[in-house]
């Protein structure tokens, strides 16, 4: 009973913050947001191992309010719960020009219950309809807060990635109609839908996830979003809503159409494979920071995808974990960039250089989130990209899996050039004079470098309670 | 053979066309009241409608004239609904004096009669007596702009093709009637033997003469003009409520004959035309016509399944006016005084200005465009899509789908501009917002029109979060 | 008991305290007593520990519990240290706290001091990580920690242009290697279903082709040929860095591990075969370009390629004890030699040769230090590098009669290789011993700064001299193990401890010892006959190439990473023009189909008329074809 | 061919052809004097199949007043008599599906009846007409008054020409409105709401075809 009472909370706070911060004054607003960001973290955190909630919400759609946590789902929400704090937090002490810090605030709780819906929601209908929530509060992010760009960036967003959520819609229904239910806990291994639906459903499926996560080709809202996207934007979009994309493949196209996600499993891998080495290959030419920063996500997600891909235990543990400390890591490595840029007034790799000697620390910290995005051992990014390839060639795919490792070493020739650009050499002008970095950037940032460093040292935080919970939702090899 | 009369069924009829007369009898002897006794009666209308239980009468055998039913009392409150927030809308307007108010009142209170009427005519014959009810006093209200630029077109535009549509319909239904002989709903049937032909083309004309009313493509050239010569009020009450008696209508036929290809080409036509042309609009009104054009594509959708997407044809009907009606609500509320809905640009910031205004009309577009918050929308489209996959539409569901990403790109367009900065004037000033401000003043919005507002968007937010009533409604 | 409560703590005390020490602000005064105070304190304590452990344990401790299970594969978070790990690790204890010690003098000035020695800690403790590690995955850690940490203190000069590039050619060449490396370790846990290296060891079969991708990593690490090119100029780092990376962590790394999984290895002869060559290669490779550098450190970089192809090569003609006892003295001798070099650069102010001279008098301690250290590199009996080379030769002449796990071409090829790679060591360990410290001063007079462009390096003022006493004594402490060491093949502790067989000076000894001979002596007479003459002259039009590393920089830079730089662009190209352009073009055409659609409706209410009823003439007449009622 | 038939065929080939003069014809008056001709040949259809009040209705509603009112109307407002450009099309697309229209009906009717000969239904009496109004049609009956009363009073403001022009707000300023005077505006921005330019045209080219509607339904 408490348990429900937590589940329910984890949205009902968030979405109660949003419309009391709508209403304050600004200042107080944003300290209000990040307060209510908070409750719903401790909630979150202490929402482990509560029973199911499940109504009844509208039966001529069969959509059922069914919410429920599992160890695939606890990290990931208790990541986003994490991130939205910081990101209040963040905002409180500096809005981004373009609008009011109380609208963004209100609009980050926003994002934060779609996200978290769609990672609590066991009824793909709801799944969908929180899938859906994000979009138009990550565009009012983007196009509101934004850079230069930033209306045709937040164009290109909502438009691609809702292509991408119809084709979920289309997915979900086709799945509904052959099988009669929409609750995931009974659509679980396929639930005796036919080999053709299940099929056509993954197909949908996986196009419509692919776009989120998002893999290549499928990408390219996502360096223009991302470049645009104020700080905070940029965190939660990579943070988190990119999970959305994977949590989905594995929740869904995994759970509920096994035999299409097996039918079609060697073209995802190809795919996912694909990602990796594309996405490192563009980040080596890419010549701005959050640009290459959301390439780099291309081909991190790819491992993440690739894991998925081989539907194999250990693939999909890979992919769990990859997905969490892409979360962390990524949304330090946006913070840190947005830092950077924020003081330097561009992020033209060429302008920039220096850093370790007007600014060692922030230097020293984007030398650890680089580091540790590309996947060095004993850090968060490590398991998914190393398991990833294990997987694959568990597997049988041992081309993929030379391919996957070689982007992995690509990965680490980007972030090197990355930081011999921006943190070694003498300073530029842009650099020169910045300023230390503050105590509320400290705040924001020391939890995500402890999460490097412990979800890297004790990776099971995530994958113990996720191994027990895979069995519960599909049949992988 | 004469009929019974079961007066009781009668209720909301007699509600709605002694509304008319409240109106027009306010206007003799006082002069004034005239748009208070409207939404009195409407609202009355609302109740008869919603509270009267809902039977046959106008009977011969067993085939009925009138036709009670759940859905029928909740489409017929609707229309009543709509009159009584279109009368608010108008409150403005009619203070301004751009019209005579008992006329005017008159008039949309007719109206509303003949979509009572609609709502539950059970023959073709009393569906298109309904329908020209409908639609005929909007010919009238429509010009009252005459005297402004696009007025007159608009009205003579609407008029003629909606005299065209009247007459193919006709035309259908009396080629039904030599096919099979039969002019009540429940016993239409298709065409046998060398009738077949007949029958089938009667079937499409019908169709194409309802699809008139509901503006689908290939015959929805009368819309955006007419949309945006009228008053913004009567063509907030043309693209909802004139809407809501074409779907009525086109679903009574859809019901009994199969006419899949054909709604199904009309629906893909529609929508994706609709759709393609707002992209490109700068007039608000023309915009909201054109997506309005796009919605009909998805409303009929679900029909070409037949019955089996009946209800998921009103449901997004439902939803649908609900929404549009929030957004030329706000349109109107906007626009303050001026009768037109003005060019896109003109409400650049406007969000900003008014942040209620800026928050309803956000909403409706966004549960347009199928989105949340708009969960209403949301629900529409996922209502949609649901009856097609499951009546075998697939690929249709795929055309609403691909057309619904369309759309966006149109809504969010205007939903961003209404917060985007103010554009930087010629002239150099010391605080261009303040300039602004000067230039673009908080227009006062009468307490009509907001209360209007208020219930549309109250009743937009409730049925996002409860569908289900209206499903619930619809489908005894 | 004790023995199983310090396994993890040899390599977490180093970690936990370098991790500690990344906290520290830099710069200020405080912080620098502080993290002098963690680094030292961390590799003292890691020496403590090692020599603890040295005393305690006889038989291999193993202590360990499961780490993370991904699907079938369990993950264990085991240590384990036998008798030769634990050598193993007391030598990269040692060099450390000279290291960290000696540091404390050397970057008395540096600002970024605080970090440096955390770094330095981390660095240790990774490398004892590896040393410990009973699972492959820890000590794929390790060993990755070790490649970041070597990326992170290469890049630490700030004066260096060169720095950055070097410390990203060090890292991403060596992370090239760890693609197969993680490969070869994920192909074995896949096929074993562990990745326990005990249980991995007795797993009878295993594929060549992962031995061989692991092969790959350990090129990387140990800079075999053709991973090696990173080495050589890593020298960009500071000095007691490449005493780190030279002596007792990187490369010493690559050899460990074969060492430690040499079963599996021994089972393939394929693998070992390959590995000969590579370290036959590697050998005579660094041997020769040794020759003809210039600069100080970079002869000792090239040095330890050489001598890690010793190394390799032992293992490849099939005695891992003989390559990992060259390991320990290597240690003792290169970390000796680097520091020494970085008493006389900070003394003299330049990494060149051809601007030293004369030192022997100014710096009396260097140069014994030099001395010992160039002996033993040259293997001069009786110091230590000596016995151990002899080792390594005594096992590739044993292989050539075949019947070891090595064929016996691979064991003539090491031989030989070997026996050349003395006489050359022996003549540029001459030339450097000569070119640095014998000869005239030379002084600094204008034409001093002719030619070289490195105004990087503050010359610092007065005469040359020995070091200050913080580094004086890293150099003295380590001379003792560079002579001393080989006298430890005696012993029976430790030999039972390597597995060595008991040294037999036999006839053997006579054929090196004569290259020996004839390498130093030549390169004694060129100097000799041309005073002031550089005796790498005489290589004539071989020089250039010596000295450019047979140029493989350029060959790997036109068949890698130009090819790769190409690719990336044009991947690149194709992102932005084919896949974005398409979604761009589905924008743009969905546009303008709306313009056109748009422009056909503003037509005149006639014709709109006209055209509706046109339209429902076409829906009509195609109901009627269709047959709608069909 | 009995006579009967003989008169369809005539009186049919009267109203096309005359149906055809009314739309190609450039003046507007003898378009309206072919209408009569043509529905008057359309009445004598109807009488010859024997629905005599249709036929009645025809001649009083139609061919009198609705083409009488035309004919008034265009006089009122176009006094120069003779071609007008504005009805001088470009036909082709009419032509097209004019034709379209009456050859795919033709060919609908020729497949649905082909050469069968049916026997004559009982007379379109207005007896029997009566009956089956208000005996099976009395709703949609009812419904039509309320249509035709918003029809009346639909005349009767698009009669009116003060409608349709702002009206002074009752109170601070009651003064007459003049026509051309600007109105006060309370916001600055009105575009175009009060400009008042005394435009009859359209206002009058509506009447004619609003009462054809009125009847017409």
């Amino acid at each position: 009973m408490i348990g429900q009472v937590l589940l329910v909370a984890v949205l009902a706070l968030p979405a109660a913050g949003a419309l009391v911060t709508a209403l304050l004054p600004e200042r107080t607003a944003r300290i209000t947001a990040t307060v209510f960001a908070a409750l719903t973290l401790v909630v979150a955190v202490s929402s482990w191992s509560s029973s199911d909630v499940s109504w009844l919400w509208v039966p001529r759609l069969g959509i059922n309010f069914h919410l429920g946590v599992d160890g695939i789902s606890y990290p990931l929400v208790v990541l986003t719960a994490l991130l939205t704090v910081l990101c209040c937090a963040y905002t409180v002490w500096k809005v981004p020009e373009g609008g009011s810090g109380r609208t963004l605030s209100a609009l980050i709780l926003v994002l934060e219950v779609g996200i978290l819906g769609t990672f609590l929601a066991l009824d793909l209908v709801l799944f969908f309809v929180f899938f859906e929530v994000v979009l138009l509060p990550m565009y009012a992010v983007i196009a509101g807060w934004g850079g230069p760009n930033r209306r045709a960036a937040a164009r290109k967003f909502v438009l691609y990635t809702l292509a991408g959520s119809v084709l979920l819609l289309l997915g979900v229904f086709t799945v509904v109609a052959a099988a009669g239910t929409s609750d995931m806990s009974m659509l679980a291994y396929g639930a005796g839908l036919s080999r053709t639906t299940q099929c056509v459903a993954f197909t949908l499926f996986a196009l419509a996830f692919a776009v989120k996560a998002p893999l290549w080709p499928l990408h390219t809202w996502l360096p223009a979003a991302h470049t645009e996207a104020p700080t905070v934007g940029s965190v939660l979009l990579a943070g988190v809503m990119l999970k959305m994309g994977t949590y989905g493949l594995i929740r869904i196209g995994i759970g509920v159409t096994p035999e299409g996600a097996d039918w079609a499993s060697w073209v995802l891998g190809a795919f996912a494979v694909a990602a990796i080495v594309a996405g490192s290959l563009i980040c080596l030419r890419q010549t701005e920071l959050k640009r290459l920063i959301a390439y780099s996500s291309v081909g991190h997600m790819g491992f993440v995808l690739l894991g998925i891909a081989t539907q194999t235990t250990a693939g999909v543990q890979a992919a769990l974990i990859g997905n969490v400390a892409h979360g962390i890591i990524t949304g330090l490595l946006f913070f840190l960039a947005g830092a950077v840029k924020d003081r330097a007034h561009t992020g033209n790799l060429a302008d920039l250089g220096g850093l370790r000697e007007t600014a060692p620390r922030l230097a020293g910290l984007v030398g650890f989130a680089c580091i540790a995005s590309l996947g060095l051992p004993g850090l968060a990014g490590f398991w998914g990209e190393a398991f990833a390839v294990v997987a694959a060639l568990h597997r049988g795919w041992t081309t993929f899996a030379v391919i996957a490792a070689i982007g992995g070493a690509l990965t680490a020739l980007y972030f090197m050039r990355l930081l011999r650009k921006l943190t070694h050499g003498p300073a530029t002008s842009a650099l020169t004079g910045i300023s230390a970095i503050t105590r509320t950037e400290w705040l924001a940032w020391s939890p995500l470098i402890v999460l490097t460093l412990a979800v890297g040292l004790v990776p099971a935080l995530v994958l113990t309670p996720a191994l027990d919970s895979l069995a519960s939702i599909g049949a992988l090899r | 053979m004469t009929q019974a009369v079961n007066n009781l069924a009668l209720l909301p009829l007699y509600a709605a066309a002694g509304t008319a007369l409240l109106v027009l009898v306010c206007d003799l002897a006082f002069g004034r009241f005239q748009l208070f006794a409207g939404v009195l009666g409407a609202t009355a209308t609302v109740f008869c409608a919603l509270f009267s239980s809902p039977r046959d009468t106008f009977c011969s055998a067993d085939l009925c004239s009138w036709v009670g039913s759940s859905r029928a009392a909740l489409l017929a409150a609707l229309f009543a609904a709509l009159t009584a927030g279109v009368l608010a809308l108008s409150a403005g307007a009619l203070r301004e004096g751009y019209a005579p108010v008992g006329e005017f009142c008159f008039l949309l209170t007719c109206s509303m009669a003949g979509g009572v009427t609609v709502a539950y005519a059970g023959d073709l014959i009393t569906l298109i007596v309904g329908l020209e009810t409908l639609t005929l006093p909007l010919y009238i209200l429509v010009g009252l702009r005459r005297r402004l630029a696009g007025g007159s077109s608009a009205a003579v535009t609407f008029f003629l093709i909606s005299v065209i549509s009247t007459a193919v319909a006709l035309l259908g239904a009396a080629l039904l009637y030599i096919a099979t002989g039969a002019l009540h709903l429940s016993a239409l049937t298709a065409g046998t033997g060398r009738f077949t032909h007949l029958g089938t083309v009667g079937t499409a004309l019908l169709i194409i003469g309802f699809a008139f009313k509901i503006a689908a493509v290939p015959l929805h050239a009368w819309a955006p003009t007419t949309y945006d010569g009228a008053p913004i009020p009567v063509a907030t009450y043309l693209s909802t409520a004139s809407k809501l008696g074409g779907v009525i209508a086109l679903a009574a036929v859809v019901q009994r004959l199969d006419t899949g290809p054909i709604m199904a080409v009309l629906a893909v036509l529609t929508m994706t035309v609709g759709n393609l042309v707002a992209l490109r609009q700068t007039r608000m009104v023309r915009l909201l016509a054109w997506s309005s054009v796009a919605q009909a594509g998805y409303i009929i959708a679900p029909l070409a399944a037949g019955s089996d997407g009946v209800e998921a044809a009103f449901a997004y009907a439902i939803f649908f006016i609900l929404l549009e009606f929030v957004a030329f609500a706000v349109v109107v509320a906007l626009r303050g005084p001026a009768l037109d809905g003005g060019t896109i640009d003109d409400y650049r910031g406007a969000g900003r200005r008014n942040k209620w205004l800026g928050a309803a009309l956000v909403l409706s577009f966004a549960g347009l465009a199928g989105l949340p918050p708009g969960l209403a929308g949301l629900f529409a489209k996922i209502t949609v899509i649901a009856s097609l996959i499951d009546t075998g539409w697939g690929w249709l569901a795929g055309v609403v789908a691909l057309n619904a990403v369309i759309a966006l790109a149109y809504y969010i367009r205007v939903a961003a501009l209404l917060y985007a900065p103010i554009k930087p004037v010629g002239i150099s000033v010391v605080d261009p917002e303040l300039l602004h401000r000067a230039t673009h003043p908080r227009l006062p919005v009468p307490a009509a029109v907001t209360a209007a507002l208020a219930v549309g968007a109250a009743a937009a937010i409730i049925f996002g979060f409860a569908p289900q009533a209206i499903f619930t409604l619809l489908s005894r | 008991m004790i023995a199983e409560v310090l396994t993890p703590l040899l390599p977490g005390v180093p970690l936990l305290l370098g991790l500690v020490g990344l906290i520290l602000r830099p710069g200020d005064r405080g912080p620098r007593r502080a993290a002098a105070f963690l680094g030292i304190a961390g590799a003292a304590l890691a020496l403590l520990i090692a020599i603890v452990l040295v005393v305690v344990v006889d038989a291999p401790v193993q202590v360990g519990m499961e780490w993370v299970r991904f699907g079938d594969l369990t993950v264990s978070l085991s240590f384990s240290l036998g008798p030769a790990a634990l050598y193993v690790a007391l030598a990269v204890c040692v060099v450390a706290l000279c290291v960290q010690i000696y540091s404390v003098g050397y970057l008395h000035d540096d600002p970024r001091y605080a970090p440096y020695a955390a770094q330095v800690a981390l660095f240790t403790g990774a490398m004892l990580l590896v040393v410990s590690a009973n699972d492959l995955v820890l000590l794929l850690v390790g060993w990755e920690v070790m490649g970041a940490c070597s990326y992170l203190l290469i890049g630490h000069d700030r004066r260096l242009p060169e720095a950055p590039a070097a410390a990203v050619k060090a890292f991403v060449v060596t992370r090239v290697g760890d693609v197969g490396f993680l490969l070869g370790i994920a192909w074995l846990a896949v096929d074993a279903h562990t990745f326990r290296i005990d249980e991995l060891l007795a797993e009878p079969g295993v594929h060549t082709a992962a031995m061989l991708l692991i092969l790959a990593g350990v090129a990387g690490k140990s800079a075999q040929f053709p991973l090696h090119t990173w080495l050589p100029d890593a020298m960009a780092g500071p000095t007691p860095i490449s005493a780190l990376i030279h002596a007792a962590t990187m490369v010493a790394a690559g050899v460990f591990v074969v060492f430690r999984l040499f079963p599996l290895f021994a089972a393939s002869q394929v693998t070992l075969a390959v590995l000969g060559v590579m370290a036959s290669v590697t050998l005579l490779l660094g041997a020769l370009a040794a020759t003809a550098q210039d600069d100080l450190k970079r002869v000792l970089a090239w040095s330890t390629v050489s001598q890690l192809g010793y190394m390799t090569g032992a293992l490849a003609v099939g005695s891992p004890a003989a390559a990992l006892f060259h390991l320990l003295t290597h240690a003792a001798f290169k970390a000796l030699l680097f520091l020494a070099a970085g008493a006389i650069i900070h003394a003299v102010g330049t990494n060149f040769m051809s601007r030293m001279g004369g030192l022997r008098t100014h710096m009396p301690v260097t140069f014994v230090a030099f001395v010992v250290g160039l002996g033993a590199l040259a293997g001069v009996p009786p110091l230590a590098g000596f016995w151990t080379k002899e080792n390594v030769l005594v096992a590739a002449a044993h292989a050539t009669e075949g019947g070891g796990p090595a064929p016996a071409w691979v064991g003539w090829m090491v031989w030989i290789a070997g026996l050349l790679g003395v006489a050359i060591t022996a003549w540029y360990a001459t030339r450097l011993l000569l070119r640095t410290f014998f000869g005239h001063v030379r002084s600094r007079t204008e034409e001093w700064f002719v030619g070289f462009d490195d105004a990087r390096y503050e010359v610092p003022p007065g005469p040359a001299h020995d070091p200050p006493g913080v580094m004086r004594w890293p150099l003295i402490v380590l001379a003792v193990p560079a002579v001393l060491l080989g006298f430890a093949a005696f012993l029976p502790g430790f030999r039972s401890a390597l597995e060595l067989e008991s040294p037999h000076l036999g006839v053997s000894i006579v054929a090196p010892l004569l290259l020996l001979i004839v390498g130093a002596g030549s390169s004694w007479w060129l100097w000799h006959t041309a005073p002031g003459v550089d005796p790498a002259q005489a290589l004539g039009r071989l020089r250039p190439l010596f000295a450019a590393g047979f140029h493989l920089d350029q060959v790997q830079d036109l068949l890698v990473v130009r090819p790769v730089r190409a690719l990336a662009d044009a991947v690149r190209l194709l992102d932005e023009k084919v896949v974005d352009a398409a979604v761009e073009g589905t924008g743009t055409t969905t546009t303008r189909l709306g313009t056109v659609l748009a422009g056909a409706h503003r037509a005149a209410l006639p014709r709109a008329a006209v055209a509706v009823l046109g339209g429902a003439l076409l829906l009509g007449v195609l109901a009627a074809i269709v047959g709608v009622a069909g | 061919m009995t006579v009967a038939d003989a008169l369809l065929l005539a009186l049919g080939a009267v109203a096309v052809g005359s149906g055809t003069l009314v739309v190609t014809s450039t003046q507007i008056v003898r378009a309206g004097l072919y209408l009569v001709i043509s529905l008057g040949a359309m009445a004598g259809l109807y009488l010859v199949l024997g629905a005599e009040l249709v036929a009645w209705v025809q001649v009083l509603v139609y061919v009198g007043a609705v083409v009488v009112l035309l004919l008034f109307a265009v006089m009122l407002t176009r006094a120069p008599i003779g071609p007008s450009a504005d009805l001088d099309r470009p036909a082709w697309p009419a032509l097209v599906v004019g034709g379209g229209v009456g050859l795919g009906l033709a060919a609908l009717f020729v497949d649905a009846f082909r050469w069968v000969r049916y026997g004559m239904p009982a007379p379109g009496t207005t007896e029997r007409m009566g009956a089956e109004l208000f005996g099976n049609w009395v709703l949609p009956f009812e419904v039509l008054s309320i249509l035709l009363l918003s029809a009346l009073v639909g005349a009767i403001i698009l009669s009116r020409p003060d409608i349709g022009a702002p009206k002074p707000t009752p109170g601070p300023q009651p003064q007459q409105p003049t026509p051309g005077a600007q109105q006060p505006t309370p916001g600055p921005q009105r575009p175009n709401v009060s400009a008042q330019q005394p435009d009859p045209s359209p206002q009058r080219v509506e009447e004619p075809e609003r009462e054809k509607q009125k009847d017409g339904s």
